[in-house]
């Protein structure tokens, strides 16, 4: 425990939770709420039609479902049983969205970008749920779920050209980087105001719902962001009307520098959130390719089938620095991210898939250097279109333009009065 | 001015009622919620008969949460639906703020059309029913300042109708504020007169049918040569009594869109009479009369021979026992237009 | 069921809750999710240690505490013991109460009153509350908790010059009928939008422990209103600070005209929620005044001693329509109040009262005589100061005071431009 | 304008610090909290070391969650401290807004003076650095419609440490902006000269002990005869730049309270000029610039030589890559400037 806590006063009878390591603090993880992973008990969770009533999730939103050992095993009833192509293609989509993160981190920090935010160790979570749905089903994302993107196909060059703000970016430089949006991936267009996708999500599958369809949405929220209003409604309307959606809480331990325990209160879990609304919650192990992928899966079927909503907490680590303006050795011990005992979402599936024969070094640092090369070769043509550092490109009429539908005159006045 | 054969006497809230019907009957994607919305109708029973009509997923009550109703319909706007929902009181739509402003307002701009949110949210405004600090506000101007939101304001049942079928079809969000103390009749502002009914009123015939008046597009309530009246809600029944009873002749401009707002015939009008005043019930600091006031003089300052005035309630919350006295009445706008033409 | 809703198109699956009973319908509760009552099988619900593991309150959350029997005896670990005396006070503060509310009513019908809101029915989670707590423990009402006023012995007079809106009213009518204020009651500014309460109960009780005093703050929202995101924040913040805070539901069945399974959804009880934010959770009898008593005991003995809050759903039912604006009978069947199964509050106390030989027919009735004279001597003197339809004698000037502290000078011209 | 010997150099960040310090020292009931702000000390760095030296219970994170921080933030303020929160950026203002208007605002009247809510809500506003739509906003505007709140938005270090002292001791809810482009430097507008640093000025000399500043209480920037600039936050800085280039003999009036209002100040150098130009970042339409116009026309009209000129940020988000295209910046104020005093 770092030392400035003595300074307290003890008149005050206030509670404040504090992080199980500060900056100077050997980290230990030894009193994080979390079934003993050595003996892989957890392994044993039982995996129940997805039809099950809510409330005999109980187990699974207080546990923690997984299904990679941390010896690179595949145990218990949710193993989803994939076959080697689909694990090699998660871990080829999980290394790019890694890639990708690397190249944009760089370019920001050579001023040719405002911003950037990487998904460093949580890149199974975003990953296995779009190959665990169908492409056409809508994922409304925080901002750290680039890897649903990447995992769909979304063209490098167009999420590049959207970071640089760009003449090629397809918005316009009206949003900030990494607020992407592509309806022809289903993926929602990103705001940066915590938590305002989750109800959205569930208006969504409500439409899902009335029309008839078998779409499903699938909504992610940091856990810090579980405390706004939204998340609440988000949990309320879709029990009150069983909306098919899956609301996916990534649990990555921090919310900028603010520990998961200042959301989390005295909650054993942020699953069990979603059993106060009568809900399917499960907690997972978010480092695992394989969990993640079967706990989408089985909400996906329980929400076609009719069964509503379930809460998904995953539970996994921010690696890095909220942002790129984020200073992480401020506010957390330095070892932390190695120090967690879930390991690494594409070493543990690596790991297991030269286990059992499907893999090996050699291939991965390959796989790794083409990957590289990859987005290198996207990020040059991004890079013709433009950096905040050179010309952006993008012409000031088109300010005014999308406001509405139609400009109505007072915009028109006012582009008048930029003299354009 | 309708002049529709198939017109029928409609107060205002059966003429909200019809618009809504009509549309549900053309479009499968409306849908109606919101608090109370369902097999009651409404707690003004604007949505009375719509459930049973319509069926129970079409128009449905909803978790008593402005922001969830808000932020459920705007995904259901990306998704391709038109939901028109309720909240039940304008003064309850603050904790809807951040999902209008944050979310319904910037949707189609940040993803650059890629997604938009084409949702109407209804809800009654206004003062005059003894509802006090928290059943008469009346906080339009706020949505006037938040770029991506259409806020209108009708003022009679076939503008209500009419505007209420534009704002569904509208593909931008609006905000569509009713005046409650015109629900049942035109209110004047003179207290002691009986209560009005739509029954007596032209603007009370309203077409069974469907038809759509256009946004940024103001009504020119009443016309004269020598004052421009701008007001819109209640207001254009007090501003009525008042020019009547003061004599003036003066254009009622009814607004009916605040944003957007047709600022061409504002303008002609006081370039015509020179004279301008501003009536609004809201707050008066920062409420959309400053915006209305700001334009006039920055549109019409060589032709304005007196001070724009502004007549509003005042910078105080609404008061329960004083409510009359908070309203600007007809006393009050009556003596505002004296001091002006005769000051 | 009633008839309508065969109109249902069935093309679409969006699931929109009903409740069990419409107008023209028989009354038929034998649907609702709750424990057998005629077993008496919940008065064996265990009443752990109040300083209780909160996940441990779970069977307590998901069945219902009860003490009284429906034929009016005490059964079980929660009795509270309570003495006739304070049984008698109980049942008399109910009853005052309910005078009140009767006197009220009649007032708004005769058109000087512009609205008021009774209680009936629910009478008990006021009452109970107030005598279970210390007359300093501050409460943050809805608006149907008038017996907790009454129960801290507010003038009548005040009470009713406030629903009168005349120059009695302390509040100088600013504030719409039984908007109530009393700082000296503990007793706080009631407002009219749903929900806002609760987080300033938890802020009142983050104050009490950061000052380190014994006190509790104790907030009441009906179950309608816990989808309002305050209602989130309330349960947030008073886990992360472990605030000494009472987080009330009282679910009385209906909002306005909603059934409860519009907020509750798929939620076997609103009790539950408090769960999924790790706080301890009771689900009550809410017409059992004893059951109430021993709940708010607890959890106040919780709070005291440094365990956090606890959220208590009180189990009622709304007899009256939802204020003087609303007419019950165009959306629930008329004979609902009397088919309620857990009967009246006032009833049971009575006639457990009876049954121990504390109490008989002719004090009750002699009671409620007395009490009825008192309440129209109050109202009396009341009306004297004016009201809707006379005079309310308040002065205008008032109409600019209080907005702040001292008068801005632009309220100051406002007060002149109005001549006053 | 500090005349105060124990003056020290500090930027805005670190005068804000100070004043957070100097009441928590001093009184027991002032506590800090927000997101981020408890042991990190903010992302702006303003509450940095306040954890490490008062105590944990006394500057503490918050869950992300700006409705709970208002809302717990008022109660504490009715049990009788002083909460002084932070809105990470006046972005995420609006999931607070009902508590902060129903609430807040509301408290003192309705409870007719039994309950208050002593709070300060410090947000960072304003864009320039590269915040998008939803770091960059300015919604002053929407505070100043409301009753009960008083709206605070300092231009320099000097006034802001001075001001929030107020603020904290203020028995009314205060809203308190901090321009976030002036936290290391008076940012003139100039996007071609290096950053400035307020080492190099008066009003980053700042007294290290306890002072205020009076609300309803505008600071005269620089005197001049010819035109009158009504500004507040950054836009004080590209006035003075304007005004430079232009050469234009200019009073620059920095606000700093917009409610209240010390529209004396305003109205006395109106009426010495007889020219007004009208300055904020915000959205135009119903910005403050509105109520500014509104009144200066009430009050001057028969002074006004020519129409008031606002130069706003345009009614559009605020975007991304062309921030510089829509914030009210050098040339464009210098280009009004000389469309009004030639044209
Ligand atoms: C409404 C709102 N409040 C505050 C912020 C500032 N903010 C951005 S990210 C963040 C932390 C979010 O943490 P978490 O939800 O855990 O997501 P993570 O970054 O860990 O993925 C904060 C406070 C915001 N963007 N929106
Ligand atoms: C924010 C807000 N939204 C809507 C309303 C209108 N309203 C007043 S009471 C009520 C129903 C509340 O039901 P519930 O919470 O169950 O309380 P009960 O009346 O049953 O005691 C509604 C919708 C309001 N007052 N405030
Ligand atoms: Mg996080
Ligand atoms: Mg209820």
């Amino acid at each position: 425990m770092s030392s400035h806590k003595s300074s307290r006063k003890n008149i005050s009878n206030l509670h404040v939770p504090e992080p199980l390591n500060r900056p100077g603090d050997t980290p230990d993880f030894s009193n994080l709420h979390m079934p003993d992973l050595v003996s892989d008990k957890t392994h044993t969770l039982p995996r129940p039609d997805p039809m099950v009533d809510a409330y005999e999730t109980e187990e699974l939103a207080s546990g923690l479902v997984r299904v990679l050992t941390l010896d690179g095993r595949t145990k218990g009833p949710w193993d989803p049983k994939l076959d080697a192509d689909t694990m090699r293609l998660g871990l080829r989509n999980m290394m790019l969205t890694r890639s990708v993160d690397k190249r944009m981190f760089t370019v920001q920090r050579q001023g040719k970008a405002s911003f950037y935010m990487k998904s460093l160790g949580e890149e199974a979570t975003a990953v296995a749920t779009a190959m665990a749905l169908k492409d056409t089903d809508m994922v409304f994302p925080s901002y750290r779920q680039q890897g649903l993107l990447l995992s769909r196909g979304y063209p490098l060059r167009d999420l590049m050209c959207q970071v640089l703000s760009n003449s090629g970016d397809k918005l316009e430089g009206k949003a900030i980087p990494i607020c992407y949006s592509s309806r022809e991936k289903a993926f929602y267009s990103i705001g940066a105001s915590l938590g305002t996708q989750m109800s959205h999500a569930v208006g969504w599958a409500m439409g899902c719902a009335y029309k008839g369809t078998d779409g499903v949405s699938c909504a992610f929220t940091g856990e810090g962001a579980t405390a706004e209003g939204d998340f609440h409604y988000a949990l309320n309307f879709s029990s009150t009307y069983r909306a098919p959606a899956i609301i996916n809480v990534v649990n990555n331990q921090w919310a900028i520098s603010s520990f998961q325990g200042i959301a989390a209160g005295q909650s054993k879990t942020f699953a069990y959130r979603g059993l106060g609304f009568g809900l399917a919650s499960l907690r997972i192990d978010g480092n695992d390719f394989l969990a993640v992928y079967a706990a989408i899966a089985w909400a996906a079927e329980r929400a076609r089938a009719g069964g509503g909503a379930t809460v998904i907490e995953h539970f996994t680590y921010r690696k890095e620095g909220h942002s790129t303006s984020d200073d992480p050795s401020k506010y957390r011990a330095k070892e932390e991210p190695d120090a967690w005992p879930l390991g690494d979402p594409v070493d543990r599936l690596k790991e297991h898939l030269i286990l059992i024969g499907e893999w090996d070094e050699e291939r991965h640092a390959a796989l790794e250097k083409e990957l590289d090369a990859f987005v290198l070769k996207a990020y040059k043509e991004a890079e013709s279109f433009g950096t905040l550092t050179t010309e952006t490109g993008i012409n000031p009429r088109t300010m005014f333009e999308k406001v509405y539908e139609e400009m109505p005159s007072h915009l028109k006045r006012q582009r008048q009065e930029l003299g354009i | 001015m309708p002049k529709n054969n198939n017109a029928k006497q409609m107060n205002m809230i059966q003429a909200i009622n019809s618009a809504l019907d009509i549309k549900m009957s053309q479009d499968p994607d409306v849908l109606v919620f919101g608090e109370d919305v369902g097999y009651f109708g409404g707690v003004f029973r604007c949505t009375a008969g719509l459930q049973e009509k319509h069926g129970l997923h079409r128009c449905f009550d909803a978790p008593i949460s402005e922001g969830g109703i808000v932020g459920t319909a705007v995904g259901m706007g990306a998704f391709g639906l038109r939901p028109v929902v309720e909240i039940q009181f304008a003064d309850y739509i603050y904790p809807a703020f951040d999902q209008i402003c944050s979310e319904a307002a910037r949707l189609r701009y940040r993803s650059n059309g890629d997604f938009t949110a084409p949702i109407t949210i209804r809800s009654p405004m206004g003062g005059g029913i003894h509802g006090g600090t928290s059943h008469s506000q009346s906080p339009e101007a706020l949505f006037t300042h938040i770029a991506g939101i259409k806020t209108i304001i009708p003022s009679n049942p076939y503008d209500a109708k009419g505007l209420l079928l534009k704002a569904i079809e509208d593909n931008d969000p609006v905000v569509f504020f009713e005046p409650k103390r015109l629900y049942n009749g035109p209110f004047d502002g003179d207290l002691n007169k009986p209560v009005d009914s739509w029954a007596n009123h032209e603007l009370g015939q309203v077409p069974e049918g469907h038809y759509t008046i256009d946004f940024e597009k103001a009504r020119m309530h009443k016309e004269g040569s020598e004052l421009t009246i701008l007001c819109y809600g209640t207001m254009v029944w007090v501003a009525e009594a008042a020019v009547r009873e003061t004599g003036v002749s003066a254009d009622i401009v009814d607004l009916r869109s605040l944003m957007p707002l047709d600022l061409e015939t504002i303008v002609a009008s006081v370039k015509k009479t020179g004279h301008c005043m501003i009536l609004h019930e809201a707050t008066r600091t920062s409420g959309f009369g400053a915006e209305l006031s700001a334009l006039v003089q920055e549109h019409c300052f060589y032709h304005l021979e007196k001070p724009i005035v502004r007549v509003t309630g005042w910078d105080t919350p609404y008061p329960h026992a004083l409510e009359w006295e908070y309203f600007p009445g007809l006393e009050r706008v009556s003596k505002s237009i004296i001091q002006m033409m005769e000051g």
